[in-house]
């Protein structure tokens, strides 16, 4: 099976070209279906790896072909099959298909049909590239490739300028993220003369604690990690990235992409542990991101916006497990918040898909009955966000939440925060969308209609999944014998990787359980007398005055933003390029162009255009030359 | 050492005097065919079924007076008819004229240069061959001739090809460029007009094509050109050139008896038990009949089509039978990689 | 038939010969302004080198040089026809294939 | 033995002056083919066998015909052709003259192998089919894609309609 693991990156590949090269010319939902077998069959070749794959596997290295050889600088396009890889590729895959099943129906009278399968297909190739590659610059094409993609998808409606602008925005805060890794990139290979994984965690066995070179190239692939999970300071594209399809949101701005960065910090960890200071900035880094997108969220009234800054949010909180030295947890809020944000994505896509395009909650209401079967579906994801017991959520959840009761009260404090913002904002939208009446003309109501099947059947995948993920990874509390199956697979990569909750008290264990669960429930009964009882609405953006207009406005970061850089740098380069360079015209003009100009006048009479004229003079030189050498041999 | 040299020279004169007396028999028999075809009687005066025609024109074109055109290059113009029959003659060097003759227990073999690049130096004889006509034509300062001349370099260049492509099938299934052992392997197995039926067509397009013969006589129609590129000639010199024609004609019927139709050798050879000189009598013989056929096949074609246009040419040669040959070389590789 | 040349012809002859009909070629190209005739020294000139491959082929046992010849009679028969060509374009643009005539490469 | 290659290099050297002082280009053409023939001659001398006939049907075959036949196409004739300059001609003299005297005065410092080879058969055409068709496989591929681009550029080039 593994012998046949090169498929699993050539079949997305395969399906972008067809699509890219013959999908205009194709009919009906044939490109769909190329695009959705071409990511299956690998989910499917990883999973037949992945059952093949015990616990006293070797990692498998897979050399395809020297890539790049110059001097001592060797690159090989090889990919390394190992836990980690191998459960992002499930993940990618797995819900990558479930994904592209959903987008046939959502997309389907799209013009740009098979251009939108190819971008996908494209995007799961770099996606894997990303994760499967066994060196840093397989890694960064991958990395790059999916900043592409997510940029031709962000802007894929690429006649309103407005998504166009997004879509740019996007990529020019990624490309700041990328200098950082690429900056790391290099500074590891001067340093390890390697950019291999396996051969830098070996050599990172002998590099002392905190080591200056290390520091600073830990920090510049967290700057990259920063710039592709949308952390703070550079999260504001990922709300604006809602431009994009819905089904481009879920899989690339809440299930996989973003969580690319959560990746590379859980694959170089071998560095990140020889670094506490970074390590102690990414966990300060993420619960600020955490709380400060939450509390953004809470104001939001586009259905998208309000996941958008969620999924800010939940990624801050898997960064805060980083920063504790976390990995296993992160790895299971990933894979868990996978399940559950696509899920929400695709939720909120049906529920767009059904009223038309309309996005604002204000105008919604009362749609549970409308659209019984997405609002079931919906409200599963709410509740695994919220961490409601026994969905996934509240296990990958309570994991970090235990971990950082462990490790430092205050961030636990803070994320515990976070978190209740979460079920604040969530049941917020949940209520206002679903719940109550009819809030838009009636003319629309009747045009309302439940999605298709062949998008319910993957919002009804996922829900289960959701609802039943936590199994993956059961705290030892509830899964007695088997618990802990996630951190077992991912063990041979962390050797110190433990659930926290091994070695805890029980009572304190049931107890946090409890308060957290405890807290959700009541946030989620003052928010039901609030939002159905009541039937309070969010205000008109023009009545809010002072925080809330701060916190509607999103803190104004964008205006910030643009009036302390932006605008500067604009400055700065108009007075160079409209100033400094035509001094410098004028000043080596006068002296050098003058003088070649003369030089060349006398030189250019031998350009006569004779043929005669040349063959002569260049056989004299040929003689001249033979001459020369001659005289300088004897 | 002796005996084999004199065998040697023997050979050579009897292959030249047979070479001279095979080409001045082709004119009376080209005249008798093409009585023949056109239902008349032809030249019946000179001897009995005026057999002795082609002495009286021998004697005809000796006594003619010599006519050279003031305006022309005199040593271009006399050397040209005689390089067109050196060229003419060099081929039958290399053309195995029947199997090995036993004399006093030395083998001699009936064949002047038993070269193992035998078809390369045919193809190389060829392309020279063309210099004769070209400096004839250019050195008679006269436009006909110079137009003869030019058409028939590049009608001999253009046919060239086809005909190397053709030859280089015959040298991929023999495995070698000695027309002995081609003629040897052609004994042993099957003739390779069975094996290469569409080599053998084009060869045999390529062949009249340069020998300048109908239908692709351009360079000397004299409905066109009054004679081509033997307008201004007179007496002998315009009777080597007309002998030349004949001569070539004559190797190329023995080419092409070698290359496809087994040379000397006829069916049921080897079963009748005969000694080596009577075999070589007999295949020699048979060999001789070949040529004679396909020297009527000549007459008869020639006397039979019309003549091409000159873009008609062109286009055949390099539209037509170049591809085909191309295709043919293609399959015949193929298959031999395959079977 | 064939005897061994390199027993009694010493190599330095023959790279004389070599030499003489490469620096012909040359003076031909100097000294003609037939855009043809310059054409024919510069072939001139590669079979001056063509022998010197030979030579040193036959002289070393080695084919390698052979094929060269081989290679350069290619390239040679390619650069005949291209350049013909070029020389019957020029000859109906200007009616001469003077090469003294063709100087307004000069810009 | 000796005195067939002194007779044709002697021959080749004559006519090669020939081919450049002659007027009449097309006379030229017919001393070069000549010349042709005595290289092909001193082919056969160094058992070059395959060089041999490949000169004959390449260059007097193909490639002099060539010529000759253009040279008819435009009837060149020898008034046709001006004169060069005195100056031109006694430079290009000189620049000639000298690059055989450095030319030689070079090669005649050049270390020859003494060891001189008794292998007669690499130049037949065997042993040099076996030579090409394996180490030198990719440039005689690479030489058929020339040719191809060759005769394709002389047929455009050839066609009227263009101008």
């Amino acid at each position: 099976m593994e012998k046949y693991f090169y498929l699993v990156i050539l079949f997305p590949l395969i399906g972008f070209l067809v699509n890219g090269l013959l999908g205009s010319k194709m009919k009906g939902t044939t490109p769909g279906l190329i695009g959705t077998v071409a990511v299956f069959i690998p989910f499917l070749i990883a999973l037949g790896v992945f059952f093949n794959y015990g616990h006293e596997s070797q990692p498998i290295l897979q050399n395809y072909f020297p890539w790049i050889n110059i001097f001592d600088f060797q690159a090989n396009f090889s990919i390394l099959i190992d836990p980690l890889s191998l459960q992002m590729t499930l993940i990618i895959t797995g819900i990558g298909s479930l994904i592209h099943l959903y987008s046939i129906g959502y997309m389907h009278d799209d013009e740009g049909f098979a251009r939108f399968f190819s971008y996908l297909n494209l995007f799961i190739f770099s996606m894997l590239l990303l994760v499967l590659g066994s060196n840093l610059l397989i890694l960064f094409i991958g990395w790059e490739g999916v900043g592409l993609c997510s940029y031709l998808l962000i802007g894929f409606w690429y006649k309103n300028e407005d998504y166009g602008y997004a879509a740019r925005k996007a990529f020019v805060m990624n490309r700041i993220g990328d200098l950082g890794l690429i900056a790391g990139i290099v500074l590891l290979w001067s340093y390890f003369k390697t950019i291999e994984f396996q051969a830098m965690a070996i050599h990172a066995a002998n590099v002392d604690m905190s080591d200056p070179v290390i520091i600073i190239a830990t920090l510049c692939l967290f700057i990259g990690a920063i710039g592709k999970s949308a952390q703070i300071p550079l999260y504001t594209w990922l709300p604006d990235a809602m431009a994009g399809p819905t089904p481009v949101s879920a899989l690339i701005h809440a299930a996989t992409m973003v969580t690319a960065g959560i990746y590379l910090l859980v694959r170089a960890h071998f560095l990140f542990d020889l670094a506490p200071s970074v390590l102690n900035l990414v966990s300060y880094v993420g619960i600020a991101t955490s709380i400060f997108a939450a509390i953004i969220a809470l104001r939001q009234n586009d259905i998208k916006k309000v996941l958008a800054y969620s999924t800010v949010s939940q990624l801050g909180l898997m960064f805060v497990a980083l920063g504790v030295g976390a990995y296993t947890t992160a790895m299971f809020h990933v894979t868990t918040h996978a399940f559950f944000k696509a899920l929400l994505f695709l939720g909120a896509g049906s529920v767009i898909h059904a009223l038309h395009g309309e996005q604002d909650i204000r105008n919604m209401g009362g749609l549970k009955n409308e659209i019984k079967s997405t609002y079931w579906v919906f409200l599963i994801g709410t509740l695994a966000i919220c961490g409601i017991f026994p969905l996934s959520g509240m296990f990958s959840k309570d994991e970090i939440l235990t971990v950082l009761f462990e490790k430092s009260k205050g961030l636990w404090a803070l994320s515990l925060f976070s978190s209740l913002l979460t079920a604040v904002y969530m049941f917020r939208l949940l209520f206002l969308t679903f719940f109550g009446t009819y809030r838009d003309d009636e003319h629309k109501k009747s045009k309302i209609h439940e999605s298709p099947m062949v998008m319910m059947a993957p919002l009804w995948v996922l829900a289960i999944l959701s609802v039943f993920g936590g199994i993956l990874n059961l705290p030892h509390l509830i899964g007695g014998e088997s618990y802990g199956k996630m951190a077992h697979f991912l063990d041979p990569i962390f050797s110190h990787s433990k659930l926290a909750t091994e070695h805890m008290d029980a009572g304190l264990e049931i107890g946090l359980m409890a308060l957290v669960v405890g807290l959700v429930v009541i946030i989620g009964f003052v928010l039901y007398n609030i939002y159905v009882k009541k039937e309070s609405l969010p205000k008109p953006d023009m009545s809010l005055r002072g925080v809330e207009a701060l916190v509607a406005n999103k803190f104004g970061v964008d205006e910030l933003y643009d009036t302390v850089i932006s605008k500067p740098v604009l400055g700065i380069s108009r007075f160079f390029g409209q100033k400094v360079e035509s001094a410098f015209d004028g000043i080596s003009g006068f002296f050098f162009v003058a003088g070649f100009k003369s030089i060349g006048n006398s030189l250019r009479k031998i350009q006569n255009g004779n043929v005669e004229f040349y063959l002569i003079l260049m056989t004299g030189s040929i003689v001249v030359l033979m001459i020369l050498q001659f005289l300088i041999k004897i | 050492m002796t005996l084999a040299l004199i065998a040697k020279i023997i050979l050579v004169v009897a292959i030249f005097v047979l070479t001279l007396a095979v080409a001045a028999y082709s004119t009376y028999l080209e005249r008798k065919v093409a009585a023949f075809l056109q239902d008349r009687l032809g030249p019946d005066r000179a001897g009995p079924w005026g057999l002795l025609q082609p002495l009286a024109d021998g004697v005809k074109m000796f006594t003619k007076e010599e006519f050279i055109p003031a305006a022309s290059e005199k040593f271009l113009f006399i050397l040209g008819p005689g390089l067109f029959i050196l060229t003419a003659l060099m081929t039958s060097a290399v053309i195995p004229w029947g199997p090995a003759l036993v004399i006093a227990g030395e083998v001699i073999a009936l064949q002047v240069a038993d070269i193992d690049i035998g078809v390369l130096y045919v193809l190389g004889v060829v392309s020279v061959g063309v210099y004769g006509i070209m400096i004839g034509g250019w050195a008679s300062n006269n436009k006909y001739s110079l137009l003869g001349a030019v058409r028939a370099s590049s009608q001999m260049i253009s046919y060239e090809l086809a005909m190397g492509i053709s030859v280089i099938t015959i040298v991929m299934i023999t495995g070698s460029l000695s027309l002995n052992e081609i003629v040897g392997q052609q004994a042993q197995g099957t003739w390779n007009v069975l094996k290469q039926p569409l080599g053998f067509l084009i060869f045999l397009v390529c062949a009249f094509a340069e020998t300048n013969r109908a239908p692709f006589d351009l360079p000397e129609c004299e409905t066109e050109l009054v004679g081509g590129y033997h307008t201004e000639y007179s007496s002998m010199k315009l009777g080597l050139f007309l002998f030349a024609e004949y001569m070539n004609m004559f190797i190329s019927s023995a080419m092409i008896a070698t290359l496809y139709f087994g040379g000397w050798h006829f069916p049921y050879m080897d079963k009748l038990g005969l000694g080596p000189n009577t075999l070589a009598f007999l295949g020699f013989t048979v060999f001789f009949l070949k040529i004679v056929f396909f020297i009527f096949f000549y007459m008869w074609v020639r006397w039979t089509l019309p003549r091409f246009r000159y873009d008609q040419l062109m286009h055949l040669g390099w539209k037509v039978l170049i591809p085909l040959a191309l295709l043919n070389m293609l399959a015949t590789g193929a298959f031999s990689l395959l079977f | 038939m064939l005897m061994q040349i390199n027993h009694i012809v010493p190599i330095e002859h023959i790279i004389t010969l070599s030499c003489i009909l490469f620096c012909i070629g040359v003076m031909g190209v100097l000294l003609r302004r037939n855009a043809i005739i310059i054409l024919m020294c510069i072939e001139l000139m590669l079979n001056a080198v063509n022998i010197l491959f030979a030579t040193f082929s036959a002289y070393n046992g080695n084919p390698d040089g052979q094929i060269f010849v081989f290679f350069i009679m290619v390239v040679a028969a390619a650069e005949v026809a291209v350049g013909l060509a070029l020389l019957v374009l020029i000859y109906r643009n200007t009616r001469s294939v003077d090469v003294s005539l063709l100087d307004r490469l000069k810009w | 033995m000796q005195y067939i290659f002194y007779t044709l290099a002697f021959f080749a050297i004559l006519c090669a002056l020939f081919v450049v002082f002659e007027k009449n280009p097309v006379h030229s053409v017919l001393y070069l083919i000549l010349t042709f023939f005595s290289i092909a001659g001193i082919y056969v001398l160094l058992n070059a066998q395959f060089l041999f006939i490949v000169q004959l049907i390449v260059y007097s075959g193909a490639i002099m015909v060539l010529f000759l036949f253009v040279l008819m196409l435009l009837n060149l004739n020898k008034d046709t052709e001006p004169q060069k300059s005195v100056i031109f001609k006694t430079a290009g003299a000189i620049a000639a003259g000298s690059f055989l005297l450095v030319l030689v005065a070079v090669l005649k410092d050049t270390q020859q192998s003494t060891e001189l080879s008794a292998m007669t058969d690499i130049g037949l055409v065997k042993q040099l089919g076996k030579t090409l068709f394996t180490k030198f496989v990719v440039p005689f591929e690479v030489a058929s894609i020339l040719f191809l681009a060759a005769m394709v550029g002389s047929v455009l080039l050839g066609k009227k309609e263009l101008y």
